[in-house]
């Protein structure tokens, strides 16, 4: 076995918190699979927090600690362990079949995250992706005198400038700022990791800016990549969030954009920003699917006056400069896969998502 | 400079009554030493008078103010504590001055006053010295130039000199009686040394058990205590005591026999007396005529012979039958002062007489006394 | 001669605020008790108030956060209380923290308390540069001792296989109490280094001549007559060590039964899209509890004067 | 007669090398006793020091296995004071209302850490120290239910610093906290505390205050419970009113004490880090801690921690010697 | 019980030698008393002897044993402090029990050696108070009490009585001195009072600035003062001294000639001497046959009169343009005693003799006595 002293017991698998809770019927599902019965397995709870489960398995690794075997790790940080040389071989270990699976099966860009960006080899297994969507209020739409059913919102994209008029006038129809609703609009605007790696770069990447130019550098290398944040496309993304917070004649903001909310948003990270959306004091919310139980548990509202559709994009997918830029959000490439130090890795990807309300990797 | 005036000052402490419904008027400029046993109030009412402690009952008086509810620190005093109480974080400088810099006097006049007291109490060149690099009587003389160093209305000391050695002693006693013409401050003094409470004092106030016993100047407190008490307490060695009873013609007791008449000292035949007499007032019968109205002469023991300079205590007993008590003098046991060139020997059989002359009588029962002298 | 006297002896001076106050108030005992109640009522109240809040938060059922007010929760659900020990092992979590901070300020007072000694009482050559050295320590952030530390606990120490079933200290209680007393130890003993210095010579003298050795002297004298200052430095340390986070949340693997510390037991309730405000409060009240409990014990030994009238100087 | 002979009874296991000890020079005795905890310290302390400082030298090798590279020498030092080193985290105050004194958002982190640490530190240990003293002195007397008093007083203090962030972070939530409201009320703050740099630092200030009092009040009363209750009487009769009886017996008797929850304040203030990240985040008011753990946790560049943790202790030493110098000359002081 | 040897014990502070290589051996059973003037060293002596200061240099004996390094628990001794020195937090039982229960006698044998030791102190049904709820004289009590409830080899008590009333010190003093019997112990003893030192003392050691003077009993103490320092320490009041010079036929001084033979005495004409008298040895002309050897008769004005009830100290000048001088006696004054009855006034003209026989010789430049007696 690979870690320090692993040999004699059990596998430890390291998930997020949420998984502790289904830690029996994961591991159950994986001898159900097929996993020879005589290993055992122990589920351990990680950090909620993706920063610190990253802090974790890093000092872990440092002091050669022999726990865990196999660990989740996001999508955001699994370059640095690859390169780092601290993550087993998949390439080497798993059997071709199942490996021609994983790079066929399972989504490109989840299957690259996991993969190194030089040699292509694999050292970990993607588990789910995460997409933001956009929560509103369909009730108050439709009371506007919009229609998304017809206009087929939940598959179609609108462009930042038609959503941001079109709750502009559905939160002035419901009395504006000092109306029924605080915010037309929350989204998450706080100075925390999930700006910089969510937020703010699939609104910057919608309207063709990016922060390292194109996509190929997004993994590397350090310290060599060109920076391109301080691009018109990055501007105006800026410009439109202060329009959103301050309305358009504040200064630096766009002045096309009108006002959908406050600067409220500033302080806000998820839950936050879901708050006023699920006690019915917000229109639109933009947020991950975790939040659709969440609101369609609401007592302000019932079931049907709720829908979500996909984030407006700022310029047609394509157009932009760099690579991989325009159109609405893509997939946030979440968690990407557990990274074996073992040889023995378990094919709990499916069982995983049977537990967990997550949705799976797998192209469907 | 201020009279103090206690009336009916009582302080209980949850079971012990430390000062018993006192009643003491203390003139201007008058020096008034407490004298009493190990506990028997001197503190407390020290304490009392200077606001340190709230009496359960009673009010004080001033300079005529009742300053009963008034903190110490407007009451004009200044006190030399029991237990010294340096202020452990000063030096001696800074422990003296520390009532004058309160007062915010200009600095030359505090370095004057300060330097004025440490020569008083033979403390110069010391200034810098901090309370725990010093002797127990150098600080004690620190406690003393701390109350000095101010000019307040009275001056409450507490044993200021029990730490002093006897030359010392003289010196401070010789200052603070200086200091007590010069300023004619009222001074209340505790001592458990007789012979500060003789020599110094206008007025001895003699406590036992938190109850006043006698208030008086020192020699009548001597000469004439007002009761058993006191004659025990003052005078050192103690006064003798014999106890007997009177008869027609005098008192008799198991070992002494005195005839007088008992009329011209309002004593009854019959009367339960305790007789008492100081041992300088017994010589022995070859020196009879040093007596002013010496007694007849009663055989004696020399029990005990105790040279302390330039005297000799003489612990005697009337029979040889009388079993010398190990502690204090018992019934049948008398102490006299001879001169130290006396030839006795312990072990002689001596005879001895008493001066008529300062024989005192007290009442067995009500323990006042009755005469001072039988002449 | 008497009015001399009296000229000697000035008004004492009274301060500008002090003769305002004579001036407003005749009475000054009564206007002194007011300033005592007022002072007494705005430090409870201002210390009270966010913890009060923190019972309200808890009491709010999760939903209604957002209408939670100042002073009534938005609902009303003691039900969160009985669910912080459904969802977790809290009461686990609680007993890891409260079992390691007892024995950490039981070593740090120990320890501290010899050097304490030595520190306040003792003239040797090097004292104050290793005073000094003591000092140095919590100069770091606790960070920086993590790296070398996390290597360290981690390592695989052979002689320790008997005792230890990983051979590693990682998940062991001694992984927390160790790095911790290490840490709260200079201010424990700073702390009683002064309290045990301020002791009268005499007393420790006395015990000597008694019959006790100089540690004797220290535990049956110097220490109870510092009891204010020993129960500080305790209160101090206990509170710190049960509250601490970053190194028992490093050296354990956050089960329970790893000896993961309390807050990792309220961090559980903090995913990290929900976050579970009233369990986290609720949590949080029922773990102040034993302190609480330990303060109000250990206030009892913080009296005044100890040493009041115990020597003649 | 029966004389003293027991004095060498010592039976227990203890008496004997403490026998021997009492025999020992007064410096020797003062080595053993600090023996332990000197090995506490030096395994838990010393040793981790000085491998970090070792690792302070070192390059940071953000992209290998092994996390410290080559021996550079001072140049991590030299990098952090010349504000070469760039962090993933910059500090900027994204509320255009305001912007924070002296230090502009495109100041070097380094020199933006320093001066949050430094205001921070100066100003929280002041007003703790203040309001801890009024706490001690109001604790200091005898009044019924002073053992409650007392504990509602510590209470803040056994908050665990996670949750004293929670309540002030939710406490300045937009949509849960009245205290935005309130203070905007009291004309202070802006729209969005939590993310101006100003008006968060006021509430990690505040939150700090309110926690960490305590801890001055307890250290400040225990140092007025130890005072000779009879040299206040002494003073009394001096003349000493209330005010002189504390700044000449009070202050100077409780000074060391005071002095000691001042210093270790002022250490800890100067390494504030968990309130920050509990409300504010370490972006919005970032101290020289937030340096060293973003520098740890969030790129790996260990190395570089280590020399920011260096440059801390550097920047606290030099606090420490004024308190070293006041310490002096009190009973039981330092140097 | 236990010799106690002192081999050149110094002691210094960084600016004071408190003690100057001393050396000094107290034998087995002995009570020796250390007297001599406020900061002379006593309690560092005490405190070196006890181990509770180390010498700076010098060796200490105990039993026989070199014990200079030993703690104070090994050294068998048992010391009442001077500043007392109760823990606060004990009562008066814990207190008094402290060293016996560190010891681990059984309950019994503590509670009755508890209930002995209090009994002889007086202290009986105070055995719950706290030190903080006493006088200052039961305190003191407590202290002696916790010393004497042990039996050690030695016993060191630095000033135990200094806040005892005179019949408790007297009570007191009995009882050491019994304890000092039946025990056999060793003490040694710290005062300030003349009588206790004289009375108690098997020998007493002066010492002054930290250097004995004289190791002697008292009454060679008293009679025998080995230099002028001793003669003007022991005896209270004080001796009384004139400088003068020898001449042929005898001495002359200012005021005062008296004529006897230089060669029998040892000195020589020319010599500068002190002439020392005590006030016992000075009489008025008219009873110059109490001296055993009267001088011729001297004139003198009586400056002041102080009566200490058994007798009178009178001040006297020998000559009315001698200045009083404020403090001690200057040159030209004399102190003598008087009986209480004898009739003089402030401002007579009196003619006093000196006994020749206690007529103290000392050489004025060494301090050193050179005879004491003039027949
Ligand atoms: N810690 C110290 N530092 C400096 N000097 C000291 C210290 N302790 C005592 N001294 C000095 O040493 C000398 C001797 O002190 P010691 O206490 O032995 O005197 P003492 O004979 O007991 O006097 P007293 O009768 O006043 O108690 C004194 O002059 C004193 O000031
Ligand atoms: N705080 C207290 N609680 C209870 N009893 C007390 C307290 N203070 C003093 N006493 C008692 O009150 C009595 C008087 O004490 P005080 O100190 O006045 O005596 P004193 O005359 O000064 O004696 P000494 O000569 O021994 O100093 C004593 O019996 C003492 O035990
Ligand atoms: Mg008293
Ligand atoms: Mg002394």
């Amino acid at each position: 076995s690979g870690g320090g002293g692993g040999g004699d017991g059990p596998i430890q698998i390291t998930m997020d918190a949420e998984w502790g809770g289904i830690s029996d019927a994961l591991t159950q599902s994986l001898y159900d699979a097929g996993l020879d019965e005589s290993i055992e397995i122990e589920i351990l709870p990680g950090d909620f927090e993706s920063g610190a489960r990253r802090s974790e398995f890093t000092s872990a690794l440092d002091a050669g600690r022999a726990s865990p075997d196999i660990f989740m790790m996001d999508s955001g940080w699994t370059i640095p362990f690859i390169a780092r040389g601290q993550l087993v071989n998949l390439s080497d270990e798993l059997s071709s079949e199942t490996l021609d699976y994983v790079q066929n099966d399972y989504l490109p860009s989840a299957v690259n995250t996991a993969s190194d960006p030089e040699s292509g080899d694999l050292f970990g297994l993607p588990l789910f992706p995460d997409y933001p969507v956009m929560h509103y209020r369909k009730d108050l739409v439709e009371d506007a005198g919009y229609d998304p059913d017809g206009e087929n919102w939940a598959t179609e994209p609108m462009s930042w400038q038609e959503f941001a008029e079109m709750a502009a006038d559905v939160w002035e129809q419901n009395g504006g700022p000092g109306g029924d609703f605080d915010y037309g609009f929350t989204t998450q605007g706080d100075n925390y990791v999930g700006l910089a790696c969510c937020t703010f770069n699939e609104t910057m990447t919608s309207f063709g800016g990016a922060y390292f130019g194109d996509h190929e550098n997004l993994f590397g290398p350090i310290g060599d990549r060109p920076i391109t944040v301080n691009e018109e496309p990055v501007h105006d993304t800026i410009r439109m969030m202060r329009s959103f917070m301050e309305g358009p004649d504040a200064e630096y903001a766009h002045p096309d954009f009108p006002q959908i909310s406050t600067t409220d948003l500033l302080s806000f990270t998820e839950e936050p920003s879901r708050e006023p959306f699920t006690s019915g004091n917000a229109i639109f919310h933009r947020n991950w699917p975790y939040a659709i139980p969440l609101n369609l548990d609401s007592e302000e509202f019932s079931a049907e006056d709720y829908d979500v559709m996909p984030l407006p994009y700022g310029i047609e997918a394509g157009e932009g400069e760099y690579e991989g830029t325009g159109g609405a959000a893509a997939p946030r490439r979440r968690s990407a896969a557990g990274t074996s130090r073992s040889t023995r890795t378990p094919r709990g990807s499916t069982t995983a998502f049977r537990c967990s309300r997550r949705s799976p990797t797998r192209r469907s | 400079m201020a009279s103090v005036n206690l009336e009916g000052i009582t302080k209980r402490y949850e079971d012990v009554t430390a000062v018993d419904d006192m009643t003491l008027d203390i003139e201007d400029g008058e020096f008034v030493t407490f004298v009493g046993p190990s506990g028997c109030g001197k503190s407390t009412t020290m304490e009392t008078i200077a606001g340190l402690t709230l009496p359960t009952e009673g009010t004080i008086e001033i300079g005529g103010r009742d300053v009963t509810n008034l903190p110490p620190k407007d009451r004009g005093i200044s006190m030399v504590f029991q237990n010294i109480a340096l202020f452990p974080h000063m030096d001696v400088y800074d422990n003296i001055s520390f009532g004058l810099r309160l007062r915010k006097y200009d600095q030359e006049e505090v370095d004057r006053r300060v330097e004025e007291a440490a020569d008083i109490v033979q403390l110069e060149g010391m200034m810098d010295r901090m309370p725990k690099e010093m002797s127990g009587g150098q600080r004690q003389r620190v406690a003393i130039a701390r109350a000095i160093v101010r000019n307040p209305g009275a001056f409450l000391m507490d044993e200021p000199l029990a730490n002093l050695d006897a030359e010392l002693r003289v010196h401070m006693r010789t200052q603070l009686q200086r200091l007590h013409r010069e300023l004619d401050t009222t001074i209340i003094y505790v001592t458990h040394d007789q012979a500060q409470a003789m020599t110094m004092s206008d007025r001895i106030a003699v406590i036992n058990s938190g109850v006043l016993q006698q208030v008086a100047p020192p020699l009548e407190c001597y000469n004439e205590p007002k009761n058993l008490f006191v004659a025990g307490f003052i005078g050192s060695p103690a006064m003798n005591f014999i106890a007997g009873e009177v008869v027609d013609d005098g008192f008799v007791s198991t070992y002494a026999n005195v005839d007088f008449d008992p009329a011209t000292q309002g004593v009854t035949a019959g009367q339960e007396i305790t007789v008492g007499i100081r041992p300088e007032d017994i010589y022995l019968a070859e020196n009879a005529e040093k007596a002013a109205s010496p007694t007849k002469a009663f055989d004696a023991v020399v029990d005990v012979i105790e040279p302390v300079g330039k005297e000799v205590n003489a612990y005697l007993l009337f029979d040889r039958d009388v079993e010398a008590s190990a502690e204090g003098r018992g019934e049948g046991q008398l102490l006299i002062n001879l001169a130290p060139d006396t030839e006795i020997d312990e072990g002689d059989d001596i005879q001895i007489v008493m001066d008529r002359e300062n024989i005192h009588l007290f009442d067995q029962s009500s323990g006042e006394a009755i005469t001072h002298s039988l002449e | 001669m008497a009015e001399q006297a009296a000229l000697d002896e000035p008004e004492l001076d009274r301060g500008l605020i002090e003769a305002w106050a004579a001036k407003m108030i005749s009475n000054p005992d009564r206007a002194y008790r007011a300033t005592f109640y007022v002072a007494t009522i705005f430090f409870l109240v201002t210390t009270l108030f966010p913890f009060y809040w923190l019972l309200v938060v808890a009491l709010t059922p999760r939903n209604n956060l957002s209408e939670v007010g100042v002073f009534l929760p938005a609902g009303f659900n003691p039900a969160a209380f009985i669910e912080i020990f459904q969802t977790l092992p809290f009461h686990r979590y609680v007993f890891n923290s409260f079992l390691i901070a007892t024995v950490a300020t039981v070593a740090v007072l120990l320890v501290g308390s010899l050097a304490g000694y030595v520190f306040g009482r003792l003239q040797f050559r090097g004292r104050n540069a290793m005073l000094l050295l003591v000092l140095v320590t919590s100069f770091f952030p606790p960070a920086a001792f993590f790296i070398p530390l996390n290597r360290l606990f981690n390592t695989n120490i052979e002689v320790l296989r008997p005792l230890i079933s990983a051979g590693s200290l990682y998940n062991t209680p001694y992984a927390i109490f160790i790095p911790l007393s290490a840490i709260f130890l200079p201010l424990s003993i700073f702390i009683l280094m002064t309290f045990y210095s301020q002791i009268p010579d005499g007393l420790e003298d006395a015990a000597r001549v008694e019959g006790t050795t100089r540690l004797g002297a220290l535990f049956r004298v110097i220490v109870p007559l510092s009891a204010p200052g020993v129960a500080t430095a305790g209160v101090l340390t206990f509170i710190s060590v049960y509250n601490e986070y970053f190194f028992s949340s490093l050296m354990t693997d956050g089960q329970p039964g790893s000896w993961a510390p309390m807050l990792e037991g309220i961090l559980r309730f903090q995913g990290e899209f929900e976050v579970l405000y009233n369990l986290m409060a609720a949590a949080s009240i029922v773990a102040v509890l034993p302190v609480a409990i330990l303060v109000v014990v250990a206030q009892e030994k913080i009296v005044s004067g100890l040493t009041t009238g115990a020597v003649k100087e | 007669m029966s004389t003293d002979t027991r004095a060498d009874r010592g039976g227990s296991l203890l008496a004997r090398p403490l026998n021997w000890l009492e025999t020992q020079s007064e410096e020797v005795y003062a080595y053993v006793l600090l023996a332990p905890a000197f090995l506490l310290l030096a395994l838990v302390a010393f040793y981790p020091l000085i491998e970090t400082f070792r690792f302070s030298l070192l390059a940071d090798a953000v992209a290998s296995a092994d996390p410290f590279g080559e021996f550079i020498g001072l140049d991590n030092y030299v990098d952090l004071l010349t504000g070469d080193t760039t962090f993933t985290q910059q500090f900027i105050s994204v509320s255009t209302t305001d912007s924070f004194p002296f230090v502009g958002f495109d100041a070097p982190f380094l020199q933006q850490a320093l001066f949050v640490t430094l205001a921070f530190a100066i100003l929280s240990v002041l007003f703790e120290t203040l309001i801890g003293f009024g706490q001690a002195l109001v604790l200091d007397q005898d009044f019924y239910g002073r053992r409650w008093v007392r504990v509602s007083i510590i209470i803040p203090w056994a908050i665990p610093i996670v949750i004293q962030g929670m309540i002030f972070f939710l406490l300045f939530n937009p949509t849960i906290g009245f205290g935005t409201e309130f203070m905007q009320w009291l004309g202070v703050f802006g729209d969005n505390p939590l993310s101006s740099s100003t008006d968060s630092f006021m509430i990690v200030l505040v939150a700090d205050i309110w926690k960490t009092t305590a801890f001055m009040a307890l250290l400040i009363l225990a140092g007025l419970q130890s005072i000779d209750r009879g040299l206040y009487d002494v003073a009394k009769v001096s003349g000493a009113s209330p005010w002189q009886r504390f700044r000449y017996i009070t202050l100077p008797l409780v000074a060391p004490a005071l002095l000691v929850a001042m210093l270790f304040r002022t250490m800890d203030a100067m390494r504030i880090y968990g309130l920050i990240d509990a409300t504010a985040g370490c972006e919005t008011v970032p101290s020289l801690t937030c340096l060293v753990i973003i520098a740890l946790q969030n790129s790996r560049r260990w190395a570089t921690a280590s020399a920011v943790a260096f440059l801390t202790a550097i920047v606290i030493s030099g606090f420490v010697v004024v308190y070293l110098l006041a310490l002096r000359g009190n009973d039981g002081g330092v140097a």
